[in-house]
C-alpha cells in the first residue's frame, strides 16, 4: 500500500513502575483499514490503545495521525483528533440510564446549559437500533446483563461517529448471536470509511475481519502481515514465540461413577416477566468427565453454577447429589467443605485480590489446612505455592510478586491454583477463557484435560463453541434457564449447539 | 428514574412524607402540652427555621456525597464563618460594631459577608486540591480540616477578643439574619439552584456519573477534579453561607461550640433522604425531605420529653436514622433479621435497648423489663419462623 | 382538675453543682407546699452552648404550663437569648436569673438575681491563698473554657488579690474533658519546676489536680472552687488545702420560693428575700481541712459580704444537714 | 513485603520513626522549659500513658479498617464502658461505692469490669448485625451508634445521680486503673495478640481479603459475616476496655463528655500508621507506631505552646495528619502540586494559614505578613517549575 499512512506509531515506548509494558513499537495504519492488534496477555496491546486513544500521557516515541504529530493530554484530544476506543472493561456508570452513558461527557443541553435528555433519549436508541439490540434507552445500566452492557459500551463509541476506532477485546463478553450482529456493525463502518484498530484473543474473528495483523510480544513489536498471506498458525507462533500444537481431548477417556446429581434444580427470578433464572434442570456428572455448558448471554450458566457452589442470591429448589449425598448449600464456604470449587467468570470483580501478592491469592482458600492452631505455617504455605507454580507453569517473578504483576492468563490460572489446591471433587469453571491470550488458552485445556484423567470430574462454561468443543466430553445447552439438548462429543456441532440454544427462546426476555 | 414516575408511592420521597406525617400526628397527641394545637404558628414557624438552618447544610453536603465524596467539616467551616463574619465587621468598622449606638453601615456587613463566602470558597479549594492533587481520601482531608478549621476559627476568634467569643449587638443586622424571610427566600434559591443543577444540568449528571464510577467518568473525558472542586466548594460556601445565618441565631461568634458535630447531622439527614455513601445515588428532593424529618423529630423529642431532652435526643436520632435508612433501601435482599448465631446473639442487646429506653421514659423497671422481655420475645419468634422458612 | 403549672430553672451545662441546687428546688417544694397549690418546680439542664439555651427558651415560649422560668445565663450578653426573654416577660412568665446575673444594661429582663457574686468568690479564694503562700508563689488556674463569663471572673478575682509576689504562669484549658484536665496537672508540673500553687475553677478541676499532684503533694498548695464529693475526700485526704463553696441549694431555694412567692402575689416573702431591690447574695463558704489550716475567718474580713467560715467537718455537718453529696 | 524486607527504611514504619525522632527533638529543644531534659521520666511516662490509652482504641479501629469498614462510635462506647462499670460496682455494692470508709471488694470490681466489657461485646454484635444483616454501609451504621450510645450513656448515668455523672472514690481501684505496671501489661499483650491476628493467622489473612475484595473473599468460601462479626467486637471491646482505664484516669464516669470525638484520634493514629481506608491495607506496628506519633505530637504542643494550647491543638494535629499521611503513602504518582487552575487558586489558602498559624504563635503581624508571602512564593514558584516540567 503505497498511501500515506493515516496512523504512524514511531518507537513508542511505555513502562509501568517496574513492567517495561511497551518497547520502541513502530508500526504504520492504513486509512480505511481494518487492523489487528494480537499478542499474548500482557503484551501491551491495551497500553498501546489507551496511548492512541489519550488515556495514557507520559510516553517515549511519536505518534502520527494525519501526517501530523499529536500529542494528547486526554480523552477529549484523541475525540477531537477523530479517535475513540472500546476499552477491554466495561466502563459504565450503573446508576445512570442507558442513553446518559452513551452521552456521557458529550452531554447535549440546551439554553442555560440544561439538559436536552428527550432528544439524547432519542439518538442513543437510533444507535442501539442500528446494532440492533433491544435495550430500552431509559433503562438503568445496572439492570442490564453483561453482554448488553457490552453493546453499550459499543453504541457510545458508535455515537462519537469518529473516523478511527479502536476496539479492545469488544467481544470478550458477546456470544455468536451478538457477535454477528457486531460483524453487521462493523461492516456498515467500514462501508463509511471508517478506520479500525481491532484487539481479540479469538483467531477465527480476526481472520474473519482483519486486512492487516500486527503481533506484539513482550512489548516489542514483531511483525506486520496481510491476513491473506498468513494463517492462524503462524500467528499464535510470532505472539507466543514458539509452537502451539492444539492438543485434542483424549477422545472418551473412560468415566467412572456418578460424582454429581441435578435434580429438577430451579431458581427464581422475583420481579421479572420469566419469573425464573433457572428451571428444572437435570444433570449427571461423572468421574474424570468435562461436561460443557453452552448458551447465550444471561442464558442461566453462570447462575447454574452459582448454585452448584452455594453462591446464588436465593436458595434454588430441587435435590443437588454429590456422590449419593443431597446437600443444599446456602453459603460458598460449605460447598468448598464438600468438595465443590468455583472458577468465577469476572476474574477482576470476583477473583482477584489486587492488593494481595501471589501467594497470598494462591492458597487464600486452603489457609486452615496450612496453619496450625490458627497460625499459618509460612513454611508450609511457600512450599504449597511453589508447587502450584510449578504444576501450573504460572510466568512469575515468584511467589511474593504481585498479583497485578502477571499477565491475565496467568492471573486466571493463580486463580485455578487457588482452588486445586482444595483437590476438590467438582471443579466448576465458568468461561474460564474469556480473554486469555491462545497459548495460556491451549495450556488451560491441557490441564483440564490432565484434571480429568486424574479422575476429577469438570464442568465448564464458554461463550466460544469451538473451545467447548475441544475441551468436553458432553455438551449441555441451556437456553433461557432451560435444558435444551444433551450432546455427546461425537454428535456435537457448532449447528446444532446453535439451534438448541436459541430453541425457546423468543427475542431475549429484559 | 421511569419506574418511580410509573408508582410514586413506591418512591422513597413518598415513604418519607409518610413517616414525617406520622411524627407529626403522634408529636400533636403525644405532648401533653399540645403545643402544635396551642402555637401551630410558633412550632412550624420554628421546625422550619431548623429544617431551613440544616438544609442549606445538607445541599452541599448531599452533593458530595452523591460525588462519591464526604464532609466532616462542614460544622467547623460553619463556626469558621461565623467568627470571620463577626471578626471582620468588627475590623472594618470597631465603633460601630461594639458601640450600639452607632449602627453598622450595610456595605461594612455586606463586605464582611463577602469576606465569610470567600473563607469557605477558599477552604472547599483546599478540601478539592488535598483530595485530587495529593491524594488524600475525602475522609481524611476533611477530618483534618475538621479540627484544623474549628481551632483555626478559635484562635483567630481569641485575636479578636481576649473570651474568644465575638458579640453581636447589632439590632438590625440580627434581625435581618433571623427574619423569616430572609431564611425562606434564601433557602427557596438555593433549593431551586441545586435541585436543577442536579437533576437537569450537564454538572449534574456528570457528579453523578463520578460518585457512581469513577475511572468510567474520567475514560468519558469528564474533568473529574474539575467536578470534585465544584462540589467541595458548593459543600463549603453552603456552610459558610449557614455560618452567617448562625451568627444571628446566636448572636455571637463562639468558635469553641458552635455547631459542633453539626456535620454529622447533615450527612445523616442526606442519608435518610436517600444518598448513598457509596456516591452516585441521590436526589435534592430526597435530601430535603430528609432534613424536615430529621430536624421535626428532633424538636419533637423536645415537645414531647421537656426536661433532659438533649440527654435522649441522640439516643432516639441514633433510632430514627437507622429505620429511615433501613426502610429506604430500594431493594435489599436481606431478610433474615434473627436466625443463626449472629442473628441470635443480638437479641440480647435489642431487649436491653429497648428496656432501657422505655426505662427513660417510663421510669419505671417492671415496665421497662416488661417491653424488654417483650422485644426479646418476638424476636425469638421471627428467628424461630426465619429459621423454618431456611429450611423449606 | 387544671394543669400544674411549672417553674423551670435552666442551668448553664449539666455539673454535679447543679446537684445541690436541685436538692434546693425539691426541698423549696416540700417545705413550701407547692404541689398542694398547684405548682411543680424542676432544673432542666442545657447543653453547655449558647444556642442550647435559647432553644430552650424557645420550647418554654410554646408551653402554657409554664410560668416562671429562671436561668443561670451561660453567655449573659447573648442579644438572642435577651429576645427570648422579653418574649417571655411579654407573656407574663417570671424571669429570674440565678448562680450568674445578665450585664447592667439587661437587666430589666429579669425580675430578680440570686447568687453570688463570682469575682468576688475568687477574690476569696485569692486571699486565702495569700495566707497560705505568704511570700508568694509561681501558680497556674485550671478551668475547662475561658470563655465562660464565671470561669474568667473567678480568675480575674484571684489575680486582683494575689499581688505582685504571685506570677501566673499559665491558664490551662481542658474544654470540659476530666481526663484532660488531669493531664494538664502533669503537664505543668514538669513544665514549671518552680509551681508551688494550683488553681482550680470549675468543680471538676479540684479532685483531678488533687489525684494528680497526691504524690508529692508537700510542694503543692491546692485552692479550688465548689465541693465536688472526690473534693471533699480529698481534701479530708490533706491534697486540698482550701475550697470556696457557693450555696447552690440556696439559689435552687430562693429561686423557687421567690417565684412561688410573686405568683401568689406574697409581697412580705419577697421584702423578707429582698429586704432592698431585687439582687439576692447567697454567700460564698471557706472550707479548710479539719486540723492544722493557717487560716482563719479573720482573714476574709475584706470580703463583703460576709463569708462564712468552715472547716471541713463542719461543713461536712451542713451537707448532712440538707441532705447534700456535694455543693 | 519482600520489598520492605530488602529496604526497611522505604518501610512507612522507618519513616514514622524518623518523624517521631524529629518531633520528640524538635521538642526538646523548642521547650523553654526544657520538661524532657529536667523530668525525662515523667514526660516519658505520660507521653506512653497516652500512647497506651490511644493505642488500645486504635487497634480495634485499625483491624476495622483493614477489613473495610470503619467504627465511628468507639468515643462514645469509651463512655458507655465507663459509666456502666462505675453503674455497675454502684448497683452491686452501693455502701462499699459511695462511703469511703466502706472498700469495695475485689470480686465486685471485676464482676462489675466483666460486665462493661459484655456491654462491649453486645455493641460489636449489634454493630455487626446492622451491617451484614439490615444491610446498613458501616459509616451510618456506626453514625448512628456514635449519637446513640452516648445518649444512651448520660441517661443511664442519670438513672444513677441527677448531674449525671458517678463519681468513683475507691483509693485502690483508681490506683489499679492507673498504675503504669497495669497499663502496660495490659497493651502489651493486646499488642502481641493483634500482631499476631492480622499477621500470622487465618482471620487475619482472610481480614486482609475481605478488606481488598468483599465478593470475591466470599466466593472463596470465607465466612465474610462472621469476619466482620470479629472484626467489630474487637473494635467496640477494645473501646470497652479503655472505657475501664478511662474511669480510673477521671475518677468519674461523664458520659456527656467522656472521650468526646476520641474516634476521630484512634482513626487518624489508624491513617496516621498506613491503614487504607479502603480497606485491605494496614499494619498493627504501623498503627501501634501512628499512636505513638499522634500522642507525641499532641503532648508536644502542650510543652511548647503553654497557655491555650488546647486551642491550638486542632490546628497542629490537622496539619500533622496531612502531612504523616501524605508521605506514608506508597507509590503516588501525584506530583502536580501547584500547576492548574485548582492548584493555583489553593496558593491563597496555604499563604493565609501559615499567616494565621504564625500569627497565633508569634502574635506579630509584620512576621505573620512575611511567612504567609514567603509561603505564597515559594508556592508560586513550585508551580512555575512544574508547569515547565509538564511543557517538557
Ligand atoms: N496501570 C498499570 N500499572 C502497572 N502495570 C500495568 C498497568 N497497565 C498494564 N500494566 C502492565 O503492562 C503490561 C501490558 O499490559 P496490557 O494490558 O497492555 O496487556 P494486554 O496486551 O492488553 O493483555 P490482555 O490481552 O490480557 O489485555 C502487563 O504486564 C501489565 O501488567
Ligand atoms: N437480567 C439480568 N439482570 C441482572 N443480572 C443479571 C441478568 N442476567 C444475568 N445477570 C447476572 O450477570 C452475570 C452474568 O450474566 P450472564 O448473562 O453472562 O449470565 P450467564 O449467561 O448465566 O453466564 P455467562 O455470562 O457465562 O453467559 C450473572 O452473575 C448473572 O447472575
Ligand atoms: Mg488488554
Ligand atoms: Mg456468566
Amino acid at each position: 500500500m503505497s498511501t500515506e499512512p493515516l496512523i504512524s506509531i514511531r518507537h513508542i515506548g511505555k513502562s509501568f513502575a517496574a513492567v517495561r509494558a511497551l518497547d520502541n513499537v513502530s508500526f504504520d495504519v492504513q486509512p480505511g483499514e481494518l487492523h489487528a492488534v494480537m499478542g499474548e496477555n500482557g503484551a501491551g496491546k491495551s497500553t498501546l490503545m489507551k496511548i492512541l486513544s489519550g488515556v495514557i500521557a507520559g510516553y517515549d516515541g511519536e505518534l502520527w495521525i494525519r501526517g501530523n504529530k499529536v500529542d494528547f493530554r486526554g480523552t477529549r484530544d484523541a475525540e477531537r483528533a477523530g479517535v475513540s476506543i472500546i476499552h477491554q472493561e466495561l466502563n459504565l456508570v450503573d446508576q445512570l440510564s442507558v442513553a446518559a452513558n452513551i452521552f456521557l461527557g458529550r452531554e447535549l443541553t440546551g439554553a442555560l446549559g440544561l439538559l436536552k435528555q428527550r432528544e439524547m433519549d432519542g439518538i442513543a436508541a437510533d444507535l442501539l437500533g442500528q446494532l440492533d439490540a433491544p435495550i430500552p434507552a431509559r433503562a438503568l445500566v445496572e439492570t442490564l446483563r453483561v453482554g448488553d452492557q457490552q453493546l453499550v459500551e459499543i453504541a457510545k463509541a458508535l455515537s462519537l461517529r469518529s473516523d478511527i476506532l479502536i476496539m479492545d477485546e469488544p467481544t470478550s463478553a458477546l456470544t455468536e448471536t451478538e457477535v454477528a450482529r457486531l460483524y453487521r456493525v462493523i461492516d456498515k463502518l467500514r462501508a463509511r470509511g471508517v478506520t479500525i484498530l481491532y484487539i481479540s484473543h479469538k483467531m477465527d474473528e480476526v481472520f474473519h475481519l482483519a486486512d492487516r495483523i500486527t503481533v506484539l510480544r513482550d512489548g516489542r513489536f514483531v511483525k506486520t502481515l496481510n491476513r491473506k498471506d498468513t494463517n492462524p498458525r503462524e500467528i499464535a507462533h510470532l505472539m507466543v514465540g514458539r509452537d502451539i500444537e492444539p492438543r485434542e481431548r483424549s477422545a472418551a477417556a473412560a468415566h467412572g461413577d456418578v460424582v454429581l446429581e441435578v435434580r429438577n434444580l430451579s431458581l427464581a427470578w422475583p420481579g421479572h416477566a420469566r419469573g425464573y433464572r433457572l428451571k428444572d434442570i437435570n444433570l449427571r456428572l461423572k468421574r474424570g468427565e468435562i461436561l460443557g455448558i453452552a448458551g447465550l448471554m444471561g442464558a442461566g450458566r453462570t447462575e447454574l453454577l452459582e448454585c452448584l457452589f452455594g453462591a446464588s442470591p436465593l436458595a434454588p429448589t430441587g435435590e443437588i447429589l454429590l456422590e449419593g449425598q443431597p446437600c443444599r448449600f446456602r453459603h460458598p464456604a460449605q460447598a468448598k467443605q464438600a468438595g465443590i470449587a468455583l472458577v468465577t467468570e469476572d476474574r477482576k470483580r470476583l477473583g482477584l485480590f489486587s492488593h494481595m501478592t501471589v501467594r497470598e491469592n494462591i492458597t487464600i482458600c486452603r489457609l486452615r489446612e496450612l496453619a496450625g492452631g490458627g497460625i499459618i505455617s509460612s513454611g508450609r504455605e511457600d512450599e504449597a505455592t511453589r508447587e502450584q507454580i510449578r504444576n501450573l507453569a504460572i510466568k512469575t517473578a515468584g511467589p511474593e510478586a504481585s498479583i497485578m504483576s502477571l499477565s491475565g492468563g496467568n492471573q486466571q490460572k493463580c486463580i485455578i491454583a487457588r482452588w486445586l489446591l482444595t483437590n476438590p471433587r467438582v471443579l466448576l469453571l465458568d468461561d474460564p477463557t474469556r480473554g486469555v491470550d491462545i497459548g495460556a488458552k491451549t495450556e488451560l485445556y491441557r490441564l483440564m484435560d490432565d484434571l480429568a484423567r486424574a479422575g476429577m470430574a469438570i464442568i465448564v462454561t464458554s461463550s466460544e463453541l469451538p473451545e467447548l468443543l475441544t475441551v468436553s466430553d458432553r455438551i449441555l445447552v441451556l437456553s433461557e434457564g432451560v435444558l435444551t439438548a444433551e450432546l455427546s462429543r461425537a454428535e456435537a456441532t457448532e449447528q446444532k449447539i446453535m439451534e438448541a440454544a436459541t430453541a425457546s427462546s423468543k427475542g431475549r426476555a429484559v | 428514574m421511569n419506574s418511580s414516575v410509573a408508582r410514586p408511592w413506591r418512591t422513597l420521597e413518598f415513604k418519607l412524607l409518610v413517616a414525617w406525617l406520622i411524627v407529626v400526628i403522634v408529636t400533636t397527641f403525644a405532648d401533653q402540652n399540645r403545643s402544635y394545637l396551642n402555637y401551630p404558628g410558633v412550632c412550624a414557624q420554628e421546625i422550619l427555621r431548623q429544617t431551613i438552618l440544616l438544609g442549606i447544610v445538607a445541599l452541599g453536603s448531599s452533593v458530595i456525597i452523591i460525588s462519591g465524596g464526604i464532609d466532616l467539616a462542614s460544622g467547623s467551616m460553619i463556626a469558621m464563618a461565623s467568627t470571620l463574619f463577626a471578626g471582620f465587621m468588627m475590623v472594618l468598622d470597631p465603633t460601630g460594631f461594639k458601640d450600639t449606638e452607632v449602627t453598622l453601615s450595610g456595605g461594612t456587613v455586606a463586605l464582611a459577608a463577602a469576606g465569610a463566602l470567600l473563607g469557605g470558597l477558599l477552604v472547599g479549594t483546599f478540601h478539592a486540591w488535598l483530595i485530587t492533587r495529593i491524594g488524600l481520601p475525602p475522609f481524611v482531608a476533611t477530618l483534618s480540616t475538621l479540627v484544623g478549621l474549628r481551632s483555626m476559627a478559635r484562635g483567630l476568634a481569641k485575636l479578636f477578643s481576649d473570651s474568644g467569643q465575638i458579640n453581636l449587638n447589632e439590632e438590625w443586622v440580627i434581625r435581618l439574619l433571623t427574619s423569616p424571610w430572609t431564611l425562606v427566600s434564601i433557602f427557596a434559591v438555593l433549593v431551586l439552584v441545586f435541585w436543577l443543577l442536579m437533576s437537569r444540568t450537564v454538572w449534574g449528571r456528570q457528579l453523578h456519573a463520578l460518585g457512581g464510577n469513577e475511572t468510567a467518568a474520567l475514560l468519558s473525558g469528564i474533568r473529574t477534579d474539575k467536578l470534585k472542586w465544584l462540589a467541595y466548594c458548593l459543600g463549603s460556601v453552603c456552610a459558610s453561607l449557614m455560618g452567617l445565618l448562625f451568627l444571628g441565631e446566636t448572636s455571637a461568634a463562639k468558635p469553641e461550640s458552635d455547631a459542633l458535630g453539626f456535620e454529622l447531622n447533615a450527612i445523616a439527614a442526606a442519608v435518610i433522604g436517600g444518598c448513598s455513601l457509596k456516591g452516585g445515588i441521590g436526589t435534592i428532593p430526597g435530601t430535603m425531605l430528609g432534613c424536615l424529618f430529621l430536624s421535626t423529630v428532633i424538636d419533637a423529642i423536645g415537645k414531647i420529653i421537656g426536661t433532659d431532652s438533649k440527654v435522649y435526643e441522640g439516643l432516639i436520632v441514633g433510632i430514627v436514622v437507622v429505620f429511615a435508612v433501613t426502610f429506604s433501601q430500594r431493594s435489599s435482599q436481606v431478610k433474615q433479621y434473627f436466625s443463626g448465631a449472629l442473628g441470635w446473639s443480638t437479641i440480647p442487646f435489642l431487649g436491653l435497648l429497648v428496656g432501657t429506653v422505655s426505662m427513660f421514659f417510663y421510669k419505671n423497671l417492671t415496665v421497662a423489663i416488661l417491653l424488654g422481655s417483650v422485644t426479646v420475645l418476638a424476636a425469638i419468634g421471627r428467628g424461630i419462623w426465619e429459621t423454618k422458612q431456611a429450611k423449606a | 382538675g387544671k394543669p400544674t403549672k411549672k417553674i423551670i430553672l435552666l442551668n448553664n451545662t449539666e455539673s454535679p453543682f447543679w446537684d445541690a441546687a436541685r436538692g434546693g428546688i425539691k426541698d423549696a417544694v416540700k417545705e413550701l407546699k407547692l404541689t398542694d397549690a398547684g405548682y411543680e418546680a424542676s432544673m432542666d439542664n442545657n447543653d453547655g452552648s449558647g444556642k442550647g439555651q435559647v432553644d430552650k427558651l424557645k420550647q418554654y415560649l410554646t408551653r402554657d404550663d409554664i410560668v416562671a422560668v429562671g436561668i443561670s445565663p451561660i453567655d449573659a450578653n447573648n442579644e438572642a437569648m435577651a429576645e427570648q426573654l422579653k418574649k417571655l416577660r411579654a407573656k407574663g412568665v417570671i424571669i429570674i436569673c440565678f448562680d450568674s446575673d445578665l450585664p447592667p444594661e439587661k437587666q430589666e429582663l429579669r425580675d430578680f438575681y440570686i447568687g453570688t457574686d463570682n469575682f468576688n468568690a475568687g477574690k476569696a479564694l485569692g486571699t486565702a491563698a495569700k495566707v497560705l503562700k505568704p511570700d508568694g508563689a509561681e501558680y497556674v488556674q485550671f478551668v475547662g473554657k475561658d470563655t465562660q463569663e464565671n470561669a474568667v471572673q473567678r480568675m480575674d478575682g484571684v489575680k486582683s488579690v494575689l499581688g505582685d509576689k504571685f506570677e501566673e504562669k499559665e491558664r490551662k484549658l481542658d474544654d470540659g474533658k476530666r481526663d484532660i484536665a488531669k493531664k494538664n496537672v502533669t503537664d505543668v508540673i514538669v513544665k514549671y519546676p518552680d509551681l508551688s500553687l494550683l488553681v482550680g475553677i470549675w468543680s471538676y478541676n479540684a479532685p483531678l489536680i488533687a489525684e494528680a499532684i497526691q504524690k508529692d503533694k508537700s510542694k503543692y498548695t491546692v485552692a479550688t472552687f465548689d465541693a465536688e464529693e472526690n473534693a471533699i475526700t480529698h481534701m479530708a485526704k490533706g491534697n486540698i488545702d482550701v475550697m470556696v463553696v457557693q450555696n447552690p441549694h440556696a439559689m435552687g431555694y430562693l429561686t423557687v420560693q421567690t417565684a412561688f412567692a410573686k405568683l401568689n402575689k406574697d409581697e412580705a416573702t419577697i421584702k423578707k428575700i429582698f429586704p432592698e431591690g431585687n439582687v439576692k447574695d447567697t454567700g460564698i463558704k471557706i472550707v479548710v481541712p479539719a486540723t492544722g489550716s493557717p487560716l482563719k475567718e479573720s482573714d476574709f474580713d475584706a470580703i463583703k459580704p460576709k463569708v462564712e467560715f468552715l472547716t471541713l467537718p463542719q461543713f461536712q455537718d451542713w451537707l448532712k444537714k440538707y441532705g447534700l453529696t456535694c455543693s
